[in-house]
């Protein structure tokens, strides 16, 4: 009497960013159908324009998704790629009204000096001393730091200043981070690691003081730092998806299952709005959640867990506390033949077993999946 | 002419007036009473009696009113709807009145939970507007809230409190035009310090025509210190002190210095509320400090008070 | 739905040390949706008993059981031989199912393990919050579907008083103002000109002042 | 300083994904769990409550250890809070029933974090109150 296990097959793509294109173009390659919802400007600063997501009810495999600002109030969908992409923000480094020592960001750096370079200056900018301040105030995500990096290396081909890349918690895991590294600094560029970092800014320059040394430096270039966009509260809210401690979408946890999967099985976030890493780390993490949400939608049906959770409907007081606490949105009331009970989706559940020890009538047990499918095979 | 007091009178006169307020012992020594009466008799029109302020058990108002008729000065009585039902309300209205006392402050009062008595029970059987409209069915209709006549008259010069800074601002003004519909004929609003806003409140008092139908006290509370300010805006209920207002006592120093720059604060705001269209009059707050009210009145050019016009 | 919180173990102890026997009996309506007193509640206060009695080297005898609603004699019936069997009858039903036992089994000794608290509902899981006490007449249709009587510390009905700021009450900081959600939601549905009237004062003999009450329907009543 | 070596009954209340993999590879190395330790797994730590610590209690243990995965490495996600508070609570409990909060203790871990937990088990021993010298 369980529902079909007919999978919906089209994929519903959030977000309207480069992830997002690049999922809907994946999708459409794999022969899915899509459904965009751009869900922009929920509660950021845009108003709301294009569909919004207003919740989504049922499980993976068959989702009903509920929608605001499209023409259809209701869309049916087997997976649903949040790729909301990420935002980025001016730099956390002021200086002081008065001081005329230049900040900039990498990009507009390396843009001014091959400007420059047109108009014969390359002696001037071979006696300035630049100063590329990253991790400060907070750590710079990896994406800006490549895109700094890869900024000095536009520039060494140029001009000849001299460079020094402040760092704090440069971790260098991405092979583009690594070479860019290694590169530069075979070309001369000094890397001054600090934990504790001052900059005095006066007439003649910034003085940048760490616990080891003390420079004057008389340009400053400092990445722009990254945030999650604006609605992503709002959509982890409606979507019943988790966001971690750093503000931006989490996955699950990746020892146990492949990154991209959400808390909610057949929900998943792809690129910039879940991993901080350069552009290309992040254009391969779309195309590797693509591929399992295509292999998803193809498969038919949805594997079963080892182990679930089963609910004893004559039992089941309906007092919603499964459903509550389910931190997988797995547990749905449902009426069949008469009884309205909690219903556990065996495809959507986890096994982790919360709703088991929190049920105040002890109604609920988790059941290896083996056993139950004799029971239907008789 | 609703009651003959001499607060009613010096308002229909069109004098600004000028009212104070004494709080009672924590105990029966009425002496304490006698003292602050000599303290204010001279620098204003009449004396609000708090009725266990802030919760905290005192002297009862009625009795401490009572003197203060004794003494020729005339009291306001406040009266809370916190710590009696209507029965009570209506036989200690009786009672002051059969005392001399006329004018008559209803109040909501201040929950219990801040007072030194937090397990008690609290009645709230009626609210302020509601005992207003009361008061005035005793006064006008000569009967009590359940119907029956009144043996005698009931003369009452009925009061109610306004918090123009509480939210929704909107309230303040709709909860004000209740009370005047309620019947009641002098305000005694919440301390100012955020004149801006006071204004506003004024003006929408003023576009309804409330202030022709009700005379207006512009409550100011003199500060002592900048501890004492920081102290009102973070734990008083209602009471919000700006920064700056907070900022320049912190500049003014400690002790007598300090409390001389409350004082002079307190007059500059009395003069400035004068000019504001619809406020007939000021209630100075001077709990425990009733010395501040004589200079406060002194340099607001209030002293000395006008006499009521024999007619 | 009735809101209720098991009161604290050495409370319950304190009113068990003689008895060498307890029967827990829980309730699976109210109690057990808001986490208090239905079977596993039940389960986990007999363990604490237990293990109580052990450490204390006391004997005692401690038996579960849970009705499906306590304040219902014919679910209670059943328990006529346990109640005979036991020393003290531990109900961990609001304060309707205790009485309704002492009521129905006038020899037994009934003790409460819960303190009842109020007619509410969940905010979000395990926080509840008041949301009715019954006055017996109901006046939300004036005030927007928000309660002035159970949701204002001062249950006025022409509020707000003076101590509402940022829309909290001054009481608590964790109370939002009964007053400012009324203005709001009379705003939002177009109302705000009910607030102009004056409300005269309640009638309370509808409410619990008026002694305790009763419902009863003729046409039902055989 | 006594060493005593605390081999009174001891439960192990664990998360299957965290401690029962740890000890899954301890087996592999052929280490394992002291005998007065009785391992007790569930799916997540967030399924651990009152009533599983009450009846390993109640089955004689002296010692109940309570372990699920790290902050932020729970699958599930909020399992290791609610491990946490459950636990905080349990404690509580027993100790308003005569049995001293220091015999339940809570840890978080990881599956590579075997030699810890053996390591934890073993320092799981009363509080040495009396100990001379620093206050």
């Amino acid at each position: 009497m369980s529902d079909p296990r007919l999978i919906e097959p089209r994929v519903m793509v959030v977000g309207q960013g480069e992830d997002a294109l690049r999922a809907v173009a994946l999708a459409e390659a794999g022969g899915c159908a899509v459904v965009r919802v751009p869900h922009a400007g929920a509660n950021g600063d845009g108003g709301a324009s294009g569909a919004r997501i207003e919740g989504v009810d049922g499980c993976v495999g068959g989702f009903s998704v509920r929608l605001a600002g499209a023409d259809e109030t209701r869309v049916g969908v087997g997976a649903i790629v949040v790729a909301l992409g990420n935002r980025r923000m001016p730099a956390g480094v002021a200086p002081p009204k008065g001081s005329h020592v230049p900040v900039m960001t990498p990009v507009a750096w390396a843009e001014k000096v091959r400007r420059d370079l047109r108009e014969e200056y390359r002696v001037a900018w071979a006696r300035r001393r630049v100063v590329v301040l990253l991790d400060h105030p907070s750590d710079t995500p990896k994406e800006t730091s490549a895109e700094a990096l890869r900024a000095v290396q536009d520039v060494i081909a140029l001009a000849h200043p001299e460079i020094y890349v402040y760092y704090r918690n440069l971790q260098v895991d991405t092979h583009q981070l690594e070479r860019l590294t290694r590169e530069t600094r075979e070309a001369g560029v000094v890397y001054c690691r600090y934990d504790q970092i001052e900059l005095a800014f006066s007439k003649d320059g910034v003085t940048v003081t760490t616990e080891e040394s003390q420079r004057l430096g008389d340009l400053l270039v400092v990445p722009e730092a990254i945030e999650s966009p604006a609605e992503t509260g709002d959509l982890a809210a409606r979507t019943g998806i988790r966001v971690g401690a750093d503000g931006f979408l989490q996955d699950v946890n990746m020892r146990h299952v492949g990154a991209g999967q959400t808390v909610r099985r057949g929900i998943y976030v792809a690129g910039r709005c879940h991993l901080d890493a350069d552009a290309e780390t992040q254009a391969a993490d779309v195309d590797r959640v693509m591929g399992r949400v295509i292999a998803l939608l193809e498969g038919g049906a949805v594997p079963l867990p080892e182990q679930y959770a089963e609910v004893t409907s004559e039992e089941c007081i309906r007092c919603l506390t499964c459903i509550r606490t389910c931190p997988h949105g797995a547990i749905e009331l449902r009426t069949s033949e008469e009884v309205t009970a909690a219903h556990v989706v065996p495809e959507a559940c986890w096994g982790c077993g919360m709703c088991v020890a929190n049920c105040p009538v002890r109604a609920i047990t988790l059941v290896p999946a083996a056993e139950l499918v004799e029971q239907e095979a008789v | 002419m609703k009651s003959g007091s001499k607060l009613e009178r010096l308002l229909e006169q069109g004098s600004f007036a000028l009212t104070a307020e004494l709080g009672p012992p924590k105990g029966p020594d009425v002496s304490v009473v006698d003292r602050k009466i000599e303290l204010l008799r001279n620098v204003c029109d009449a004396v609000n009696v708090t009725d266990n302020q802030t919760a905290i058990v005192r002297l009862c108002s009625a009795a401490a009113c009572a003197r203060l008729v004794a003494a020729g000065t005339e009291p306001v009585m406040q009266m809370t709807a916190r710590d009696r039902n209507r029965l009570a309300i209506q036989a200690d209205v009786f009672g002051a009145v059969s005392q001399g006392v006329r004018n008559l402050l209803c109040l909501t009062g201040d929950h219990q939970t801040f007072g030194n008595h937090p397990q008690a029970r609290n009645v709230y059987d009626l609210d302020s507007v509601q005992m207003i409209a009361m008061l005035k069915g005793m006064r006008d209709e000569g009967h009590l809230l359940g119907g029956e006549e009144i043996e005698g008259e009931v003369p009452l010069f009925i009061g109610g409190a306004a918090n123009p800074f509480g939210d929704p601002f909107e309230m303040r003004v709709i909860r004000l035009a209740k009370k005047v519909a309620a019947g009641v004929d002098f305000i005694q609003t919440q301390c100012i310090y955020d004149m801006p806003r006071f204004r506003e409140w004024m003006r929408r008092i003023v576009d309804l025509g409330l202030h022709e139908k009700v005379y207006i006290l512009a409550g100011v509370m003199p500060l002592k210190s900048a501890g004492m300010a920081r102290y009102v805006d973070s734990s008083v209920a209602g009471i919000r002190i700006p920064g700056p207002i907070i900022k320049r006592m912190a500049g003014a120093g400690r002790g007598k210095a300090a409390r001389e720059e409350g004082i002079r604060m307190c007059a500059e705001t009395i003069q400035e509320l004068r000019e504001i269209e619809g406020v007939h009059g000021v209630h100075v707050m001077a709990v425990e400090w009733e010395e501040a009210i004589e200079p406060i009145a002194e340099q607001a050019g209030l002293l000395p008070r006008p006499t009521v016009s024999v007619e | 739905m009735i809101v209720a919180e098991r009161k604290p173990i050495a409370e319950i102890l304190a009113n068990l040390r003689q008895a060498s026997s307890v029967a827990v009996v829980g309730c699976d309506t109210c109690v057990a949706v808001c986490m208090a007193g239905g079977t596993k509640e039940v389960a986990v206060l007999s363990a604490a008993l237990r293990l109580a009695a052990r450490q204390e080297g006391r004997e005692q005898l401690i038996t579960e059981a849970c009705v499906e609603r306590q304040c219902e004699v014919e679910f209670n019936e059943p328990l006529a031989e346990l109640v005979a069997e036991h020393d003290v009858i531990l109900s961990m039903a609001c304060g309707v199912g205790v009485q309704t036992l002492a009521e129905q089994y006038p020899s037994a000794v009934v003790y409460p393990a819960l303190n009842t608290k109020f007619m509410g509902r969940p905010e979000e899981l395990g926080t509840w919050s008041e949301r009715c006490l019954g006055c017996g007449n109901c006046v939300l249709d004036k005030f927007g579907g928000v309660c002035p009587i159970t949701r204002c510390s001062k249950n006025l009905l022409n509020g707000p008083c003076g101590g509402s700021q940022d829309g909290i009450c001054e009481v608590d900081p964790s109370i939002p103002c009964a007053w400012q959600l009324v203005y709001d939601r009379l705003v939002a549905i177009g109302q705000l000109e009910r607030l102009w009237q004056v409300e005269p004062p309640k009638d309370w003999t509808t409410s619990r002042d008026g002694g305790p009450r009763k419902v009863v329907r003729e046409d039902i009543v055989p | 300083m006594s060493d005593a070596r605390d081999t009174s009954p001891l439960v192990l209340i664990g998360c299957q994904r965290s401690a029962g993999a740890a000890l899954a590879r301890l087996a592999d190395e052929g280490r394992a769990l002291p005998s007065h330790v009785r391992w007790q797994s569930v799916p997540c730590g967030g399924t651990i409550d009152e009533l599983m610590i009450l009846e390993a209690f109640e089955s004689g243990a002296e010692r109940v250890m309570v372990v699920s995965c790290a902050a932020g490495a729970c699958n599930s996600v909020v399992g290791d809070e609610r491990a946490r508070r459950r636990t905080a609570a349990t404690r509580e409990l027993l100790e308003a029933i005569g049995i001293e909060g220091w015999r339940l203790r809570y840890e978080t871990m990881a599956p590579n974090m075997g030699a810890d937990l053996l390591r934890w088990v073993d320092a799981f021993v009363a509080p040495v109150e009396e100990s001379v010298g620093e206050a």
